[in-house]
């Protein structure tokens, strides 16, 4: 029973991010096409237009993975056949891993039994976020070397230095994040974001670490190799960087992989700096809302309303990063090094410093 | 230390005072002044210290003499001045003591010496180092007075080492010349030779008097106990005085250590008559004379000093017949008269031998001082060939010169006169035959080759080159007093020790026989008047012997010792290169000496010693360069090895448990 | 003793040192007034130590002690007796001396060397007083390098193997000794007491072969220092290379520590074994007599022909520490601080001399008296000082020496007494061609006499050699307690059964032993 | 049981590929593998923090940080010599006898008595802390010194790559 | 799970071997870098298994300084690399031989 749960539980995980991988593919064609005035993918179509409006959401979904898994699989002449097939998975599997201590709900409760809604129950998530991140550097190096082209290679070493170097900007804030709340497990860290402060403002990240937020967040799009820092994949200088030699469904996997860490970086945006499934006021009970009013719920709806709650910021952090990858042009690569050494490690540790002395300076600082 | 000790010392009053201590501390102001002067250069101060503190010296001993004389005989003066060394057992004490014996030292020193200074103030009269000179001699006198004030026989090796410095300073006087400093450095190097001999004497005594319960080196202690120790260990007493004997043959210029002494002539010539001739070279016999009651305990050890004695007389008596350097023949008749009274000290008259040294004070100090004012004279000349005729130029000088060669010559009743036949008569009673005609072979020549000494240079027709001779005149007066003096000494000098019975008798020898051992110590038989009487009349008929064949050859018919020299070469040879005594100790001792030394430093040490600790330096770098090799700087082979280490120590860790 | 005079000794030298490395190297006078003026500190001190020395008891006086590393037995503990006294009072007074003598003579790094030479000094003085094996041992090699440094850095030509020479030839013997003082203290520490206090170790129980074996390590480490023949090769290219500092403190207390280890280490601890060795040790000393005066005498370097003649001096110490009876050992007591005036005064003068014509080379002289008749009437007094002369210091050491030592050993004495005779031979003769004879080389000429400065800095030893010389009681009634001490522990260990006919006889006759007799005659003077 | 077997070959697999794959790499991703697998089983020994530590600090750093010097230099493959060098077989047998001694020392002890029971939180972030801040506090500090060190002398050094 | 500690010890042990074989048979002083984080680790897993055995968190906290250690070595270690390569244009262990002799 208990494994059937939790192969649900990461069924569901699992099943949350393809969507959403799918999902963003459209939403990066057409929020292009928005920021940029035109129309979009719009031909793709069923039943040849005869109906009167066009879905073209529905199709775009279906047509461009089919699309992608029919192209013909090209390995270049003189490439490490070996290496060069197992890029992409390596650049793909982690990251389907990770998102797997991500809690998207606080408990289901089905008769006596109590869900914990997390697909593995981590008491070091955030290290193994961390982790799991940090791998996902292979596959860019591996795919850039092994397919033995000049672009692919620069894009493999500008890949393997820029998320080496951002990750220690990321790791920083993350450490200031884990001080406040005390704890490397992402459920807890989410479940202490449900008090409130000074008995109105809930207990949010954002709220007690702005700095490691702002941080966090321009690590992670770096991490994730988008614009405008995108300088693994530069088009304008390298073609398509490390996976220029690639196409059809390994290209794809490496498109996924780029679309997944967003997700996981809204994922870990939303769960350490928003309340991850947390509703204001919304307990297991009901709302408690201050001034000591109060609407019972049932849990089942509580449940569904957090799931809710956690894929609406999902939703708003991936649009946030596709605003900032249609909205900023790519960064030199000096200037790219300079951000991550000369000004992220320094005011993240700085950052780290200041919550340390100021946990240790007033307890109550920290939340639970 | 305390006046009953001396009493049983010597049944003698002993009056403390410190009146003494002031007799070498004045002449050792005058050298304080000296030196001052010498580095100021103030020349004109020594004219007033240098002669004037040896004449308040003099004083101060006149008035303690007298003080002596007003106790009853055999007594002393003490001035207990400080405790010099005292560890254990050993106490010295610097302590003066005035007895019979010293006092007739003192006022030789400090009388002649205040002479001899006076005359140096003519002498030295242009000399730019006055001041230097005067300083050396003040300090000459002082460590002389220590020498023969003391009481305990370190206290004399003090003035016995300071009297060698200064006769080695006084030598090397005229540093500019090298030779003069290597005569000083000699004379230096010889007395060193007796006197590790003499500290060797010394530490026998103490150790022998300390294991009699008594040690101490004062001379009442030491004369006290002699009789026990002699009983005790006849044969450490032999040794000692042997030693002692060395020592005092080093001072007094006897065989085997008198090499130094001819070329300490190369001293200014008031420093030849006063240290070479008149006080220091006498400090042995002093010496042998102030422990008389050890000696007389060692019959054997008083013959070699016989023996010594008067070998020395003859052997240097003949190397003076040939010598034409005027102060030579001084130096030569210095050691042979010193061996007289060496002799006469070894055949047990020490009132004889110290009567000797008395009298001979006087006439050498004036012969030496004629000498040297036939120097001043001739500037600087000495050979008696290029002199002659000087007698009237040199009136004064001619006359004392005279009076100093019939001293000398012992023609009756000049000075030495007494005092030589005291010591003959006394080496022909104690039956010592042999030693007496020596002796009287001596007084043979002694007469023989002052007087031709005195024919070359004042007799005869002028021999003087010209560019000398037209500035001949006589010295000044602060020269010629003291000669006058001198010659009046060495006339009168001799009267105090007339022979038995004739008018007052010998009146030194009864002086000073409360200090010395008795005369008849030895045993041996008193002779009679007659035998004297004969005695007398042989020395005497052969001391004008000798004047009359000095005469004959040099005066009456020149060339005859020419001739003489050409029947006898082979004699003549050995005279005149004075047996090579000289060359043989050079070859014997020096140059074997040197060769060890270069041997020993080139050899030994730079090859042997130094080879062995640069050759194990050299040993350590070879090995290293194999080692070396090791280091291949391959971190592999490093890592291999670290590798083997584990392996090993696994292994071995596995292997015991 | 409350107030911790000693360490104060000890201690100030080394703030000097400090003090002077932090002022302002330029100009000069900086550091070399401030060396002065810091040196004569100790001086006064080391006076007012004089000042509260008990006359009267030989044992250990003003003592301190410290734990230091207690889990060890390790203290800073510290004394002075007779034998330290005047080695201490030397040290601080030929400092100053020394730093005066050495004004013009360091033209580099000044500072440098006025830091060095304070520091040797604060070495040698803890080598002096420490009373831990621990410390001394400390202090021994504190002693070593910073001489090292002086004649590797300021030395001549040949500095660099001079000073590896020198280095090489001590830690031998160092490292020798140091093996032996821990197989000492682990043998004491059986007695369940772990300590490295030297009075402590006195009584350790060995077996005979251990007590020989110590005696030889520690022997052998002092021989070294002494040095005696065959080890002194160090100290003629030692002394020919340091600057006259180097030179005088080396001559001055270095050599000391050799025979000073003799006394308060080597012989009271091992007294039997050291006894047993005085066959080859007292042959050793009588041939360092003559062989370095042997040496000494065809040397054409004024500073080795001094260097061999130190050895020729030490042996003479070794002699009368070797009679093993009060007279030989005060003399040899005696004769370390003679021989530090008189040695160190050669050296000054030469340096002196060498400031002016830049070599030592005794042929490049010759009338020096003519034109610097001061430096020629001083080099004088100290030549003949350095000889023997009576009435000069000397003399009192060398005699008391071969006086003693000719109870004991009669033949070694009188053999020993040549070296007398052969001292002033090479000593005569070096000073005869430097001052005496005619100005040979015209340059010489125009060599100026000694300045003020120097003069101040000479005539302090000179006034010491005669003081030393006239007036030596003072000096022996503080060393001889000390000697009757020692003694008596030798005694114990059966002491004197080698010593001379006489004694042993004498000891037969009044059943007295040496020591014992000598001590009650040291009280009425003259035994009646 | 299986799952440690499982997991035990495939480090040594990938271990033994590191050492002879002659591709730097693969030698690179070999080590990569390694520690990841080692990780594992860290996980499986109850050492959860220090499993994701070796992740981050080797798989994530340290190994690339290989992977980009190799590229950087872009080191050729080696070429394999003839004959095995004598260092070579002598490293061979070192190791081989360096495998056995350990081997046996693990083995020639009475095994040991089960695995113990853990006590509630082993290896738990709090309780590693609690340890490193009070018996490792020193090491700790001078660690960070160390690291310090590093960053400086790794810079130093290769700033002078780039002035030469 | 219950996997006796012997099986890791071997493990290790195994893993440390190979590591050695690596550090003495390979040229390409990287590669010999990779090989001694082989027997770093080798050594890390004792310890893990050990702590393990012992109950004590004291092994982990030296795997704890173990690593932090070999992140300093590899950086410096490769940092010389890259400077050695400027100069000399090679990583093969037996062409450095700058200490040589």
């Amino acid at each position: 029973m208990d494994f059937l749960i939790s192969f649900v539980l990461a069924l569901v995980a699992l099943l949350i991010l393809l969507q959403l991988t799918v999902l963003l593919l459209w939403v990066e064609r057409k929020g292009s096409a928005l920021i940029q005035d035109r129309v979009g993918a719009n031909r793709a179509n069923l039943f040849g237009g005869l109906l009167p409006f066009n879905l073209g959401i529905v199709n775009t979904l279906m047509a461009d993975p089919l699309k992608l898994f029919h192209k013909e699989d090209i390995i270049p002449k003189d490439a490490d056949a070996f290496l060069h097939w197992l890029a992409p998975f390596i650049a793909v599997l982690p990251l389907f891993v990770t998102f797997a201590v991500v809690p998207f709900g606080d408990v289901l409760v089905l008769g006596e039994r109590v869900i914990n809604l997390q697909a593995a129950d981590v008491n070091v998530g955030l290290l193994f976020v961390l982790g799991m991140v940090s791998l996902g550097v292979y596959g860019v190096v591996i795919g850039g070397w092994a397919s033995n082209s000049r672009y692919a290679f620069l894009g493999g070493v500008r890949g393997s230095a820029q998320m080496v170097s951002y990750e220690i900007g990321m790791g920083l804030a993350l450490v200031a994040v884990v001080l406040t709340y005390g704890s490397l497990d992402l459920q807890e860290i989410a479940r202490a974001q449900g008090q409130l402060m000074w008995g109105v403002i809930p207990a949010w990240g954002v709220f007690y670490q702005p700095l490691a937020l702002v941080l966090f967040f321009i690590a992670g799009i770096a991490e994730s190799k988008r614009p405008p820092f995108d300088l693994p994949e530069a088009e304008s200088e390298l073609v398509a960087g490390f996976y220029t030699e690639y196409s059809g469904s390994k290209q794809s996997m490496f498109m996924m992989s780029d679309f997944i860490e967003v997700a996981i970086v809204a994922a870990l945006v939303t769960t350490l700096f928003f309340g991850g499934w947390q509703v204001p006021y919304l307990y297991r009970d009901g709302f408690h809302l201050p001034g000591g009013f109060f609407f019972g719920v049932p849990s089942l709806v509580v449940t569904i309303l957090q799931v809710g709650a956690f894929l609406t910021k999902l939703f708003i952090f991936c649009w946030l990063q596709i605003l900032v990858r249609w909205t900023y042009p790519r960064m030199r690569y000096d200037q790219l090094m300079n951000l991550g050494w000369k000004r992220l490690l320094p005011i993240g540790l700085a950052n780290v410093v200041v919550t340390a002395v100021l946990v240790l300076a007033l307890e109550g600082f920290t939340v639970p | 230390m305390q006046p009953e000790h001396a009493h049983t010392a010597a049944e003698a009053v002993v009056a403390a005072t410190s009146l003494l201590r002031w007799i070498p501390l004045l002449p050792l102001i005058g050298f304080g002044v000296g030196v001052f002067a010498a580095s100021t250069n103030r020349r004109s101060l020594v004219h007033v210290t240098g002669p004037g503190s040896v004449l308040l010296a003099f004083v101060v001993s006149v008035i303690a003499v007298s003080q002596l004389w007003a106790l009853p005989a055999g007594g002393a003066l003490v001035d207990n001045v400080y405790t010099w060394i005292s560890v254990g057992m050993l106490k010295i004490d610097l302590t003066f003591r005035v007895d019979a014996l010293t006092s007739v030292m003192l006022l030789i020193i400090t009388g002649i010496g205040f002479l001899i200074h006076l005359y140096a103030l003519g002498y030295m009269h242009d000399d730019a180092d006055e001041a230097r000179f005067f300083s050396y001699l003040n300090l000459f006198v002082a460590s002389m007075l220590v020498l023969v004030l003391a009481d305990s026989l370190p206290v004399v090796f003090i003035g016995w080492e300071g009297v060698g410095v200064c006769s080695y300073l006084l030598i090397g006087f005229w540093y500019q010349d090298m030779a003069n400093a290597d005569a000083g450095r000699k004379a230096m190097l010889t007395n060193r030779v007796g006197d590790a001999a003499f500290l060797i004497g010394m530490f026998m005594l103490v150790w022998a008097l300390h294991d009699l319960g008594a040690a101490s080196l004062r001379f009442e202690d030491v004369n006290r106990m002699a009789p026990q120790l002699g009983a005790a260990a006849p044969h450490v007493v032999t040794a000692v005085c042997l030693l002692l004997l060395i020592g005092a043959t080093g001072k007094s210029a006897q065989i085997p250590l008198y090499v130094w002494l001819p070329d300490a002539m190369a001293g200014p010539t008031p420093v030849s008559a006063l240290i070479h001739a008149a006080t220091m070279v006498t400090a042995g016999v002093y010496m042998i004379a102030r422990l008389s009651p050890l000696y007389v305990l060692s019959p054997a050890a008083l013959d070699v000093v016989a023996t010594i004695g008067a070998v020395t007389a003859l052997f240097a008596a003949t190397m003076a017949l040939v010598q034409n350097d005027l102060k030579k023949i001084l130096a030569y008749s210095t050691i042979s008269q010193i061996g007289y009274m060496v002799l006469g000290v070894g055949v047990g008259s020490f009132s004889g031998g110290v009567f000797h040294l008395m009298t001979h004070a006087c006439f050498k100090a004036l012969l030496f001082l004629g000498a040297g004012s036939v120097m001043h004279a001739m500037s600087g000349e000495l050979d008696v060939h290029k002199m002659g005729g000087l007698k009237k130029q040199l009136p004064t000088t001619r006359w004392t010169f005279l009076v100093g060669c019939l001293a000398i010559a012992g023609v009756p009743p000049l000075a030495a006169f007494f005092s030589k036949d005291m010591i003959l008569e006394a080496a022909f009673a104690s039956g010592h035959v042999v030693l007496w005609l020596i002796g009287l072979a001596a007084a043979g020549m002694t007469a023989f080759y002052m007087f031709r000494a005195y024919f070359l240079a004042f007799e005869g027709e002028s021999r003087v080159d010209h560019h000398a001779a037209h500035h001949l005149h006589e010295s000044p007066s602060t020269m010629t007093i003291p000669l006058m003096v001198l010659a009046v000494l060495s006339i009168v000098a001799g009267w105090v020790g007339l022979p038995h019975g004739v008018l007052w008798g010998d009146r030194f020898g009864h002086y000073l026989a409360p200090v010395l051992a008795p005369h008849d110590a030895l045993g041996h038989h008193e002779i009679g008047g007659g035998t004297v009487l004969l005695l007398t009349l042989v020395t005497t008929g052969v001391a004008a012997l000798g004047i009359f064949v000095a005469y004959s050859f040099y005066l009456k018919s020149p060339g005859t010792a020419d001739r003489l020299a050409e029947r006898f070469r082979g004699v003549y040879v050995v005279l005149w290169n004075k047996y090579w005594v000289d060359e043989i100790y050079d070859r014997l001792i020096i140059t074997p000496y040197v060769i060890f030394s270069k041997f020993f430093w080139k050899v030994v040490d730079a090859m042997l010693i130094d080879g062995v600790v640069n050759g194990a330096g050299v040993i350590v770098g070879k090995t290293s360069d194999v080692w070396r090799r090791l280091e291949s700087g391959n971190v592999q082979h490093y890592a291999a090895a670290m590798m083997l280490g584990a392996v090993v120590t696994c292994g071995v860790y596995w292997w015991l448990s | 003793m409350d107030f911790p005079l000693l360490s104060l000794i000890v201690w100030s030298p080394l703030g000097a040192a400090i003090i002077v490395s932090l002022l302002p190297s330029q100009p000069l006078s900086v550091p070399r007034l401030a060396a002065f003026g810091l040196g004569l500190i100790p001086f006064l001190l080391s006076l007012v130590m004089l000042a509260g020395f008990d006359t009267s008891v030989g044992a250990l006086q003003l003592t301190e002690t410290v734990p230091w590393m207690p889990s060890l037995g390790v203290y800073y503990s510290i004394g002075v007796d007779g034998f330290s006294l005047w080695l201490i009072l030397l040290t601080t007074f030929l400092t100053p001396v020394v730093i005066l003598a050495a004004w013009t003579d360091i033209q580099h790094r000044v500072k440098e060397f006025m830091f060095f030479m304070l520091l040797l000094e604060s070495g040698m003085l803890g080598a002096l007083v420490a009373t831990d094996l621990f410390l001394f041992f400390m202090y021994w090699e504190l002693m070593l390098f910073p001489m090292v440094f002086v004649i590797g850095i300021w030395g001549g030509p040949r500095r660099r193997y001079a000073a590896i020479k020198f280095v090489v030839y001590t830690m031998a013997g160092s490292a020798l000794m140091m093996i032996a003082m821990l197989y000492l203290v682990l043998v004491h520490a059986k007695t369940g007491q772990l300590s490295f206090d030297i009075v402590t170790l006195y009584d350790t129980k060995l077996s005979y072969a251990e007590e020989t074996l110590l005696f030889w390590a520690f022997a052998i480490a002092f021989m070294i220092k002494v040095p005696m023949v065959p080890f002194h090769t160090w100290l003629p290219d030692a002394h020919t290379e340091a600057p006259t500092g180097g030179s005088v403190d080396l001559a001055g207390i270095l050599l000391k520590m050799g025979a000073y280890g003799f006394l308060r280490f080597a012989l009271p601890m091992f007294p039997a074994a050291a006894q047993d060795a005085f066959p080859i040790i007292l042959a050793l000393s009588v041939v360092g007599i003559i062989y370095g005066a042997m040496v000494a005498f065809p040397q054409p370097d004024m500073k080795r022909l001094v260097a061999y003649s130190s050895v020729s001096h030490l042996g003479f110490v070794m002699l009368g520490i070797y009679a093993f009876n009060r007279v030989g050992l005060t003399g040899g007591v005696l004769q370390m601080v003679n021989h530090g005036l008189s040695t160190g005064g050669l050296f000054i003068l030469i340096g002196f001399i060498y400031d002016r014509k830049h070599t030592r080379q005794i042929s490049e002289y010759g009338g020096l008296w003519k034109v610097v008749p001061i430096f020629s009437a001083l080099f004088l007094v100290v030549t003949l000082s350095s000889i023997g002369l009576p009435g000069l210091n000397g003399f009192v050491g060398e005699f008391l020496i071969l006086l003693g030592a000719f109870r004991a050993h009669g033949w070694a004495a009188a053999i020993a007494t040549i070296g007398v005779v052969l001292g002033a031979a090479y000593m005569l003769t070096m000073y005869k061609h430097v001052v005496f004879g005619p100005v040979t080389k015209e340059e010489n000429n125009a060599l100026t006499d000694l300045t003020p400065r120097e003069i101040a800095a000479i005539v302090p030893v000179i006034v010491m050699i005669v003081w030393m010389g006239v007036y030596p009681k003072p000096f022996i009634d503080r060393i001889e307690p000390t000697v009757t001490v020692l003694l008596q522990r030798l005694e114990r260990a059966g002491a004197n059964r080698h010593l001379g006919d006489a004694s042993r006889g004498l000891a037969s006759r009044d059943g007295g032993s040496e020591a014992e007799r000598l001590a009650v005659v040291a009280h009425d003077g003259v035994a009646p | 049981m299986i799952a440690f077997y499982f997991i035990a070959i495939l480090t040594l697999a990938s271990a033994l590929m590191v050492v002879l794959h002659r591709n730097p790499i693969y030698s690179a991703l070999g080590l990569v593998n390694t520690l990841f697998l080692i990780a594992v089983s860290f996980v499986m020994l109850d050492a959860e923090l220090i499993a994701m530590l070796q992740v981050i600090v080797y798989a994530g750093a340290i190994v690339i940080l290989f992977l980009f010097v190799i590229m950087l230099l872009n080191v050729e493959t080696e070429v394999r010599t003839a004959r095995v060098s004598r260092l070579g077989t002598a490293g061979l047998v070192l190791a081989l006898l360096l495998a056995l001694e350990l081997g046996v020392f693990a083995l020639v002890r009475e095994p040991s008595s089960g695995t113990p029971e853990l006590p509630a939180g082993f290896g738990s972030t709090e309780l590693l802390a609690e340890t490193l801040f009070s018996d490792g506090m020193l090491s700790f500090e001078l660690t960070s010194l160390l690291l310090l060190v590093a960053v400086v002398g790794a810079v130093v050094m290769a700033r002078r790559k780039v002035e030469s | 799970m219950n996997v006796p500690v012997e099986n890791y010890l071997v493990l290790a042990a195994l893993i440390f071997a190979i590591g050695c074989a690596g550090v003495l048979t390979r040229r390409n002083v990287i590669v010999i870098l990779m090989s001694v984080e082989l027997m770093l680790n080798a050594v890390n897993l004792t310890f893990v298994a050990l702590s393990r055995q012992l109950v004590s968190m004291t092994g982990q906290m030296i795997v704890f300084f173990v690593m932090t250690v070999a992140a300093a070595e590899v950086a410096v270690g490769l940092a010389i690399f890259l400077a050695i390569y400027s100069q000399r244009r090679t990583v093969n262990a037996d062409e450095i031989s700058l200490l040589r002799w």
